[in-house]
């Protein structure tokens, strides 16, 4: 119970190794894994291979990082979640290192990733995963040029320190805090206009540009800390569902006393993501309905609707709506924002460039279809209607920050500057 | 907004480029998906000139398997064209594009009915190609005629295309043999070879279809031995000789022939031609190597004389001593057949072929082992067996179950001793278990209590052997049944054998042991048979019967139907209303009389 | 980089020119070249005297390739790796760099052979005990290694107990590696190295704070091992814990599930429990919102929590429907915990997305979705009309597939609601255009011997569904026997004929013993007594409920304390046979 | 009789798919990918002769493509394994020293060439210099309707 992965290997598409790791001597040899996932790879549509699986013994747990397989093997009964979460900071942490994380950029940093690789994990025991730790002493390629032979690299203090994330010392001119606050929105809405489930997913993005080491303390308008404190609340508070932390933040103390307090890392980073599940209402309203649907001839008509106050404005707003996977000669009417066939994703594209609130648009489409229909031509109708867009200086759940204060011994004074946004997240209405 | 109309389309060679440009699928499905959207808005210009090249693209898009249906309709269009081109390209897409089950597949004929009476000869050729290759039956029916009139055609790249359609007629429409019955003897005598060859794959199709027409052509058994010894005699033409073999693909169509025509008694010209064909044919290439394969199945396969046969015996038994594998294996292959007719033949090369059981091949191996399973008899049967547990031993999971079914047939058919069997069965089934087949099972229980003296050794054997490997279930299902037909053996008896004592068992022991296989993960096999088991025991080790009822009433509720009926009978059965009955009710078994119903291969 | 193109035969007496160069440079830059022909799978074990060679250098870079040189071949060539050894122990003695002194340990504790040990055991104790806490926790893990090779060794010194005092270690790093090394150690010799106590526990859940995120992985499943006295001590421990739910990182919040979970059943205070099963419910639902494979492992551990507690989730139904993108896996396990929460409020809505879901084209999905409806048909009473309604207009659609399933589940609600839907049995009949499903096909003729009584010609359906008795799978014959019993005791004048020659076939034409068995025990039966007989065939059955669909208790719970491992995602609970494991070459 | 020819890349992709039997679609590609798994990574010192379905695949590797042909049991796999080596002296005729990348962007040339060896699942030609006739002919009768293209003729 509670291992991590015995052997950590990374391969390409078709299935071939392009670098691995063995840590225990349960880790398959690299071309049984590259045979394994060879034939998966012909055998299977990928969604229908379970993350998890067993062959010959061997857990194999695996995800797809852009074209890349990232796999994590065991022969025992592996904590697999750990093995997963793992595997995403690898991703992570790779590709803060070079980049982009592909199969060149690997092959050219072939020395790195094989001593990240040594070091983030010591016999299947995840150790130390922070970019910002890890970059001190193992340098990429590029800036070891720079580094020479002279300086001996040492284990930053940091890595076996209380403040694992943080190295001392660290110097500003000008002292900064960037607080980002973003809000996505997702929605599954059934056709008839009925909100199945909707959900907001927050996060906070920090970029400090802080010198030595500063205390961090964050107020927001959070219902349950007024509450705790017995405190009048002065315009709304929110009540946030879930909340996940950086590790900087302070836990125990949060737990107490709902104190978000910590020493941030340098730069950037996410100091904590919330979830709220309250009812909300569809910020914009997409309604496709098939007037005419024959063996060789579509036409659709689509209303759009934002719901949202007046003097708020929706940026670069797509609707995507499916048609038949073998539409022709499309035809389309609006009065506002562009129209196009898309037929890399089947779908109608209309791209608004703004969406004032509270207005209403239309659009009318037409297709003809072939003689002879490809064989699921009807499936288009099950395929939701979905959205992309952003709002800015606008929180769906209402979210404020209150305060930022940063005490450092040295006694500087610094600007916090924040910023909120709204975003689609996976934000489907269905059709049928 | 109209998708903008480009004048000069994507190249084929183009778009080929650009999916091999994509590094995901996902990548590759978007490329495809935009260029399929444009050919389907070129395809709705009518005078559009690039037709043929939007169809080639199709012929792309489909290989790589994604959907063309729209472009179905349009290779009928070309196919109407006057231009070379466009008909060639139209064509192709027919044959690539549409199904034989398609509906617009009908629409075609028509098309073609008038290019087979073209006096362009590409394009007859072109039309026969698409008939041969997915003409249905109706359309089969509808250009029956004309197929028949090209036969004749003073081109023989015609007659010959014509002949290849004429079989595919056949094959729809068996209805329509007798219009080319007749067109036969003309082909066969034709001065052109490769025509004669689409003779006899004509002729064959034909006997293949209607077996009772072979008579008809026995008389055409001269006119074939002829024609192969003018192939074995005369040079013909260099451009047909493959590894110094004279046309090799028309001989093995004749001596192919010959099997079908050879009649009861097969004519002595025609053994001589073979045995001439076995003696003289090189055997250093391919080429030579197939002639004398179809050779030596055709001995085999006529009621030939012994001495031909001893030929073709040593013709395989030298390609089973081939380093090539694909020799060694239709040496195996025919050596199916003889075995058949002459085991002793084959007994001669028994060594070897158990050899081959260990081969890298697994085609080999596969072959081997019928082979091997065919030679057993009741004098090698112990040797034999022994060595194939050996292999199963090391054996991959594709071949075991292959391996132990052939395995445990043989142990049933030919074991000299009822000991000697159990035993033999109780080591595949402990060594693979899981991949032994239900009727192994079955026909073992059957041994068991068919042989009175064998039943307590058994039983004890099983026992032992379930309470290590509850994973194997047909070892898991044989014992639980023995168990519960033979437990009685398990109190009282403590036997001493060869290989040490095996002791008699406590009655808890026993539940015990069945408990053991009715785990919540256990399959519901194992479980219906446990159940069984049990209510047979409460009358055996009448002793356990309380906690017999405890594991039954566990089942009471399982959501396996068979499971819960068992369960609720069982216990009922144990109710004190029952007490005087359950006795005659549960015992023993009568034994099963029908022989097992083996197929020898 | 030109490393991966395809090179030369000359290459290997190059690159051994070029390692035995003076210019550091050079030597490295050799070194490189062997790493990259290594990773490309070309065999270059034939340098490993040379490679080993610039060990000698003080260049902290070099030797971290020569390192990962080594490693790569310790497995198959340990021999060669023995060579090495001298430079390892040097290095495990370096003075300045503690870096050096921990990389020397970490890569000798990776070359397994026997012949290492003793070598490694000297500087592994100085490791243990040096004043870099990054060298300490190299060690600590490195003795599991050691372990790992030679236990008996490790149990013969006193490198356990050294290990153990890795348990006051006041840095966070050690002393989390350190229980990650006692776990895997326990395991192995399948006996704990450490008897838990208050005390220990204590000391470890202080370290929870200051661990990385891994760490507290560590610490958090080893607390799951440990069983507290009583409630007050539970609920004491779960206080530090119940922070963790807050951690960004999946696997921390996880594991942190499972120590609630499992200390839940101590605790006595209704009110404690509240608390905190309101506590668990979020972050679960943050869980399906992570990357699909982590949602997949949530998901399966979803399965078990709901089982267990179901009110933790009860109000979240939504979180389970179905996203058009997500994959398969995903929507197969959302579909298995929708059926577990639904309830009297929110059935319509399931209702609907089921309904929804059982016309996709995904053929395992479609027959999931109509084992759903059923499943809620058979837990929830109150809303079985509509549940069989639904069912109803699906086999109007009369896709084969769907209808087979249908009837499978039409089976199971006759067992929970006897004689109460048998209108449904019409539809079926006429709807049916074949039955390739041997589990349907099964489940038909169930319900024809159930309902013999009720169904005009159950007789020629029975008949003709046992035409091919004796090439059926086991399965239906069992049921043909089964059901031509119950028909014959429903309907004895129809019957006779067809269960006298019945009885006879799988008596006399069918080898399986297990049938013959059955079918011999209804003849000896209905010999004897046919009146008796009825009691025992027709009797009375338990009807099946939604707890028939539930793990059973001791399973669950064994489940549970393995929560977010690979034994908890394909729900069989791993036994330790640590012995068993082998080494895979 | 030849049920269907394939042309198999090393990584999976068809080049070429010529079937004689008609399977429905789906059926059809269950079997390619069945195929391409039990082809691809098969030793190729191996027997060339594989027993799949109620047919015999008879398989043979040419550097980096596999030749799939699908037979009767009773058909000759040595004669069939000559065909496919026919068919590739032909193609490496035309294409003056085949390689993977002439059939991936002539595929449709292939096809034409084997139409001229197999036809509805039987041997139609064996004599390589015939068809290399044929095909010489086919082309310029090509070339000669381009022009007529070209000329803008009218077209019926």
């Amino acid at each position: 119970m509670g291992y991590g992965p015995s052997g950590v290997y990374i391969l390409d598409m078709k299935g071939k190794t392009i670098i691995h790791r063995a840590y225990r001597r349960d880790a398959p040899a690299s071309t049984t894994v590259s045979d394994r996932f060879t034939r998966l790879v012909l055998e299977a549509e990928e969604e229908n291979i379970k993350p998890v699986f067993l062959h010959n013994d061997i857990n194999y747990m695996w995800i797809r990082y852009n074209n890349l397989f990232i796999v994590g093997t065991s022969a025992l009964n592996a904590n697999a979640m750990m093995v997963f979460a793992f595997l995403y900071k690898l991703a992570e942490v790779l590709t803060h290192y070079f980049r982009e994380l592909e199969e060149e950029s690997i092959k050219d940093n072939f020395v790195v990733t094989y001593e990240l690789l040594d070091e983030m994990i010591d016999n299947g025991y995840p150790q130390t995963t922070e970019y910002k730790v890890l970059r001190e002493y193992i340098k990429s390629e590029s800036h070891r040029l720079q580094q020479e032979e002279e300086q001996q690299a040492v284990v930053p203090i940091s890595v076996s320190n209380a403040v694992s994330w943080r190295s001392e010392g660290i110097k500003y001119k000008k002292n900064e805090v960037f607080l980002d606050v973003i809000e996505r929105l997702n929605l599954l809405v059934a056709s008839n206009g009925n909100v199945l489930r909707s959900e907001i997913l927050g996060v906070l993005k920090m970029r400090t540009l802080l010198s030595g080491m500063p205390e961090l303390k964050l107020g927001l308008n959070d219902k349950l800390l007024f509450e705790a404190t017995g405190r009048q609340t002065r315009g709304k508070a929110i009540e946030l569902e879930d909340i996940k932390f950086h590790q900087c933040v302070r836990l125990a103390r949060f737990e107490n006393d709902r104190t978000i307090s910590f020493i941030p890392p340098d730069g950037e980073f996410e100091l904590m993501s919330y979830r709220l599940n309250t009812h909300v209402k569809p910020l914009i309203w997409v309604e496709s309905r098939v007037e005419h649907l024959s063996s060789s001839k579509l036409e659709l008509v689509v209303k759009a609707k934002s719901q949202f106050k007046t003097r708020s404005i929706a940026n670069n707003v797509q609707i995507l709506i499916p048609v038949p996977n073998d539409a022709a000669s499309p035809n389309f009417k609006t009065t506002i924002g562009l129209v196009k066939y898309d037929p890399t994703q089947d779908s109608i594209v209309w791209t608004l460039k703004q969406f004032q609130g509270q207005k209403e648009y239309m659009l009318r489409a037409s297709f003809t279809l072939p003689s002879v229909a490809s064989e699921d031509r009807n499936r288009f109708q099950k395929i939701p209607i979905r959205l992309i867009f952003e709002i800015p200086y606008f929180t769906v759940s209402g979210i404020q920050v209150r305060y930022l204060k940063i005490i450092e011994k040295s006694g500087y004074q610094a600007l916090p500057w924040v910023r909120y946004i709204t975003q689609n997240g996976d934000y489907q209405i269905r059709m049928l | 907004m109209q998708a903008p109309k480009k004048e000069q389309p994507t190249r084929l060679r183009d778009l080929i480029k650009a999916v091999r440009a994509c590094k995901t699928a996902a990548e590759e499905r978007a490329v495809v998906a935009q260029e399929s959207a444009e050919i389907r808005e070129s395809f709705r210009d009518e005078t559009y000139r690039f037709r043929h090249r939007s169809v080639a693209k199709l012929l792309f898009i489909q290989m790589m398997g994604y959907p063309t249906n729209f472009g179905q309709v349009e290779c009928l269009k070309l196919i109407a064209s006057s231009n070379y081109t466009e008909k060639r390209v139209g064509y192709l897409g027919l044959t690539q594009l549409l199904n034989e089950k398609d509906d617009v597949l009908m629409m075609v004929t028509n098309s073609m009915q008038i290019d087979m009476n073209s006096s362009n000869t590409q394009i007859i050729g072109m039309a026969l190609t698409a008939l041969a290759n997915i003409a249905t039956a109706e359309m089969c029916r509808d250009l029956s005629k004309d197929v028949c009139k090209l036969m004749s055609h003073n081109n023989s790249y015609i007659r010959k295309r014509a002949t290849i359609a004429g079989a595919r007629i056949v094959r729809k429409c068996p209805d329509l043999i007798e219009d080319f019955q007749g067109e036969v003897p003309k082909v066969l005598e034709d001065r052109s070879h490769v025509v004669v060859m689409n003779g006899v794959n004509l002729l064959l199709e034909i006997i293949k279809i209607q077996p009772n027409i072979k008579q008809a052509f026995v008389q055409y058994s001269g006119l074939v031995v002829r024609a192969m010894r003018n192939l074995i005699h005369t040079v013909h033409s260099p451009e047909h000789t493959i590894g110094g073999v004279t046309d090799p693909f028309l001989q093995v169509s004749l001596i192919k022939l010959m099997s079908k025509i050879a009649g009861a008694e097969p004519s002595e010209e025609m053994t001589d031609c073979l045995a001439q064909v076995a003696t003289n044919t090189e055997p250093a290439k391919n080429a030579g190597n197939a002639v004398l394969y179809e050779c030596v199945r055709t001995i085999m396969d006529i009621s030939s004389t012994s001495g031909l046969r001893v030929l073709a015996t040593n013709i395989m038994g030298r390609f089973l001593l081939n380093r090539d594998n694909n020799l060694r294996y239709v040496a195996l292959n025919s050596l199916l057949k003889l075995v058949k007719v002459d085991l002793l033949a084959v007994q001669r090369h028994k060594t070897t072929i158990i050899d081959c059981l260990k081969d890298a091949d697994i085609a080999i191996r596969k072959k081997a082992l019928e082979l091997t399973y065919c030679l057993i008899n009741e004098s090698n049967v112990k040797q034999i067996v022994k060595e194939m547990i050996d292999f199963l031993i090391a054996a991959e999971p594709e071949f075991k179950e292959a391996l132990v079914t052939k395995l445990c047939l043989a142990i049933e058919l030919h074991s000299p001793t009822k000991q000697w069997h159990f035993d033999s069965v109780l080591r595949v089934l402990t060594l693979a278990g899981s991949y032994v087949p239900e009727e192994v099972v079955a026909s073992t229980a059957h041994i068991i209590s068919s042989t009175p003296e064998l039943q307590s050794y058994a039983v004890h054997k099983l026992f032992n052997a379930l309470v290590d490997n509850t994973e194997q279930q047909g070892l898991v299902l044989l014992a639980l049944w023995s168990i519960g037909e033979f437990g009685n053996f398990l109190v009282s008896e403590t036997l001493k054998t060869s290989d040490g004592e095996l002791k008699a068992m406590t009655p808890n022991e026993i539940i015990q042991g069945v408990e053991k296989t009715m785990t919540p993960i256990a399959a519901d096999i194992c479980k219906e048979y446990a159940l069984t088991a049990l209510i047979k025991l409460s009358v055996r080790i009448p002793q356990a019967v309380q906690s017999i009822r405890r594991l039954i009433e566990q089942q009471i509720s399982a959501l396996n139907v068979e499971l819960q009926q068992r369960a609720c009978e069982y216990i009922q059965l144990l109710g004190s209303n029952w007490d005087s009955i359950r006795g005659p009710l549960l015992e023993k078994m009568p034994i099963y009389a029908k022989a097992p119903a083996v197929d020898i291969p | 980089m030109a490393y991966f193109s395809n090179s030369n035969r000359g290459e290997i007496p190059e690159l051994q020119a070029e390692l035995n160069s003076l210019k550091q440079d050079q030597k490295r830059e050799a070194v490189k070249k062997v790493i990259a022909a290594m990773t490309v799978g070309k065999d270059v074990s034939a340098l490993f005297p040379h490679v080993v060679k610039c060990m000698e250098i003080n260049n902290i870079e070099l030797k971290k390739l020569v390192y990962l040189y080594i490693i790569n071949y310790a497995k198959t060539q340990p021999d060669l790796a023995i060579m090495a050894v001298n430079s390892f122990r040097k290095d495990a003695r370096n003075p300045q760099s503690p870096l050096i002194r921990a990389l020397a340990v970490r890569t000798m504790g990776c070359i397994r052979v026997e012949k290492i040990t003793e070598y490694l055991c000297e500087p592994l104790k100085d490791a243990l005990q040096d004043q870099d806490p990054y060298v300490r926790k190299t060690a600590a893990i490195c003795v599991s290694k050691l372990f790992d090779i030679a236990p008996e060794l490790v149990e013969d010194t006193d490198f356990l107990n050294l290990l153990q005092s890795g348990l006051n270690d006041g840095n966070a790093l050690v002393l989390s590696n350190t229980v990650a090394a006692l776990t895997e150690i326990s395991e192995m010799r399948g006996s704990p190295v450490v008897t838990l106590n208050p005390q220990t526990i204590n000391r470890i859940l202080a370290a929870l704070n200051e661990s990385t995120e891994w760490g507290q992985v560590f610490i958090l499943d080893f607390i799951a091992t440990y069983v507290p006295a009583d409630s007050k001590e539970a609920e004491s421990i779960l206080e530090r814990v119940v922070p963790r739910l807050a951690h960004a990182n999946p696997a921390v919040v996880m594991s942190a599930v499972k120590v609630i979970m499992k200390y839940l059943d101590m605790i006595s205070s209704p009110d404690s429990i509240r608390s905190l099963c309101k506590k668990l419910a979020p972050s679960l639902v943050t869980l399906v919102n992570s990357e699909p494979e982590i949602q997949y492992v949530a998901l399966r551990c979803i399965n078990l929590i709901v089982q267990k507690r179901p009110n933790i989730l009860d109000k979240e139904v939504r979180v389970f429907f179905c996203k058009f993108n997500d994959p398969n896996y995903v929507k197969m396990e959302k579909l298995e915990i929708m059926i577990r929460l639904a309830d009297s409020k929110n059935i319509e809505q399931v209702l609907h997305e089921f309904c929804d879901y059982a016309t996709e084209i995904d053929v395992d999905f479609v027959r999931k979705a109509i084992q759903a409806i059923g499943r809620c048909a058979i837990k929830l009473e109150r809303s079985v009309d509509k549940c069989v309604q639904a069912l109803l207009d699906l086999i109007k659609l009369k896709v084969s597939y769907a209808v087979q399933e249908i009837i499978i589940v039409v089976r199971d609600i006759f067992r929970k609601y006897p004689n109460r839907f048998e209108m449904i049995i019409r539809d079926i009949f006429q709807s049916i255009d074949s039955l390739d499903n041997p589990d349907a096909k099964s489940a038909l003729i169930w319900i024809i011997g159930e309902y013999a009584d009720k169904i005009d010609d159950a007789g020629t359906q029975l008949a003709s569904l046992s035409e091919s008795f004796v090439d059926e799978p086991l399965q239906v014959q069992l049921q043909i026997l089964t059901a031509t019993v119950k028909f014959f005791l429903k309907k004895p004048d129809e019957g006779e004929a067809m269960i006298t020659s019945l009885l006879k076939t799988a008596t006399e034409e069918c080898p399986n013993p297990d049938l013959r068995d059955r079918a011999y025990i209804y003849w000896r039966l209905l010999s004897s007594d046919p009146e008796a007989t009825k009691q025992v065939v027709l009797c009375e059955k338990p009807l099946i409920s939604d707890a028939s669909y539930v793990f059973e208790s001791t399973f669950l719970d064994k489940l549970i304390e393995q929560m977010g491992t690979l034994a908890s995602i394909y729900h069989k609970p791993y036994e330790n046979k640590a012995s068993k494991v082998k080494a895979v070459e | 009789m030849i049920h269907f020819l394939l042309l198999i890349s090393r990584h999976g992709k068809i080049r070429l798919s010529k079937f004689y039997t008609a399977f429905p679609i789906r059926e059809r590609d269950k079997m390619l990918k069945e195929i391409k798994t039990t082809v691809i990574g098969r030793n190729s010192k191996l027997c060339n002769f594989l027993e799949w379905r109620d047919m015999i695949l008879v398989t043979k590797r040419y550097a980096s493509l596999y030749f799939v042909a699908a037979v009767d049991k009773e058909d000759n796999e040595l004669s069939m394994l000559n065909i496919i080596h026919s068919f590739v002296e032909v193609l490496d005729k035309y294409f003056n020293s085949v390689c993977e990348l002439d059939i991936i962007f002539n595929f449709h040339k292939a096809y034409y060439i084997l139409d001229e060896m197999i036809m509805g699942g039987y041997i139609v030609e064996t004599s390589k210099t015939q068809i290399q006739r044929i095909i010489a002919s086919q082309e310029s009768q090509f070339e000669d309707s381009k022009e007529e293209d070209k000329k803008g003729k009218p077209k019926k």
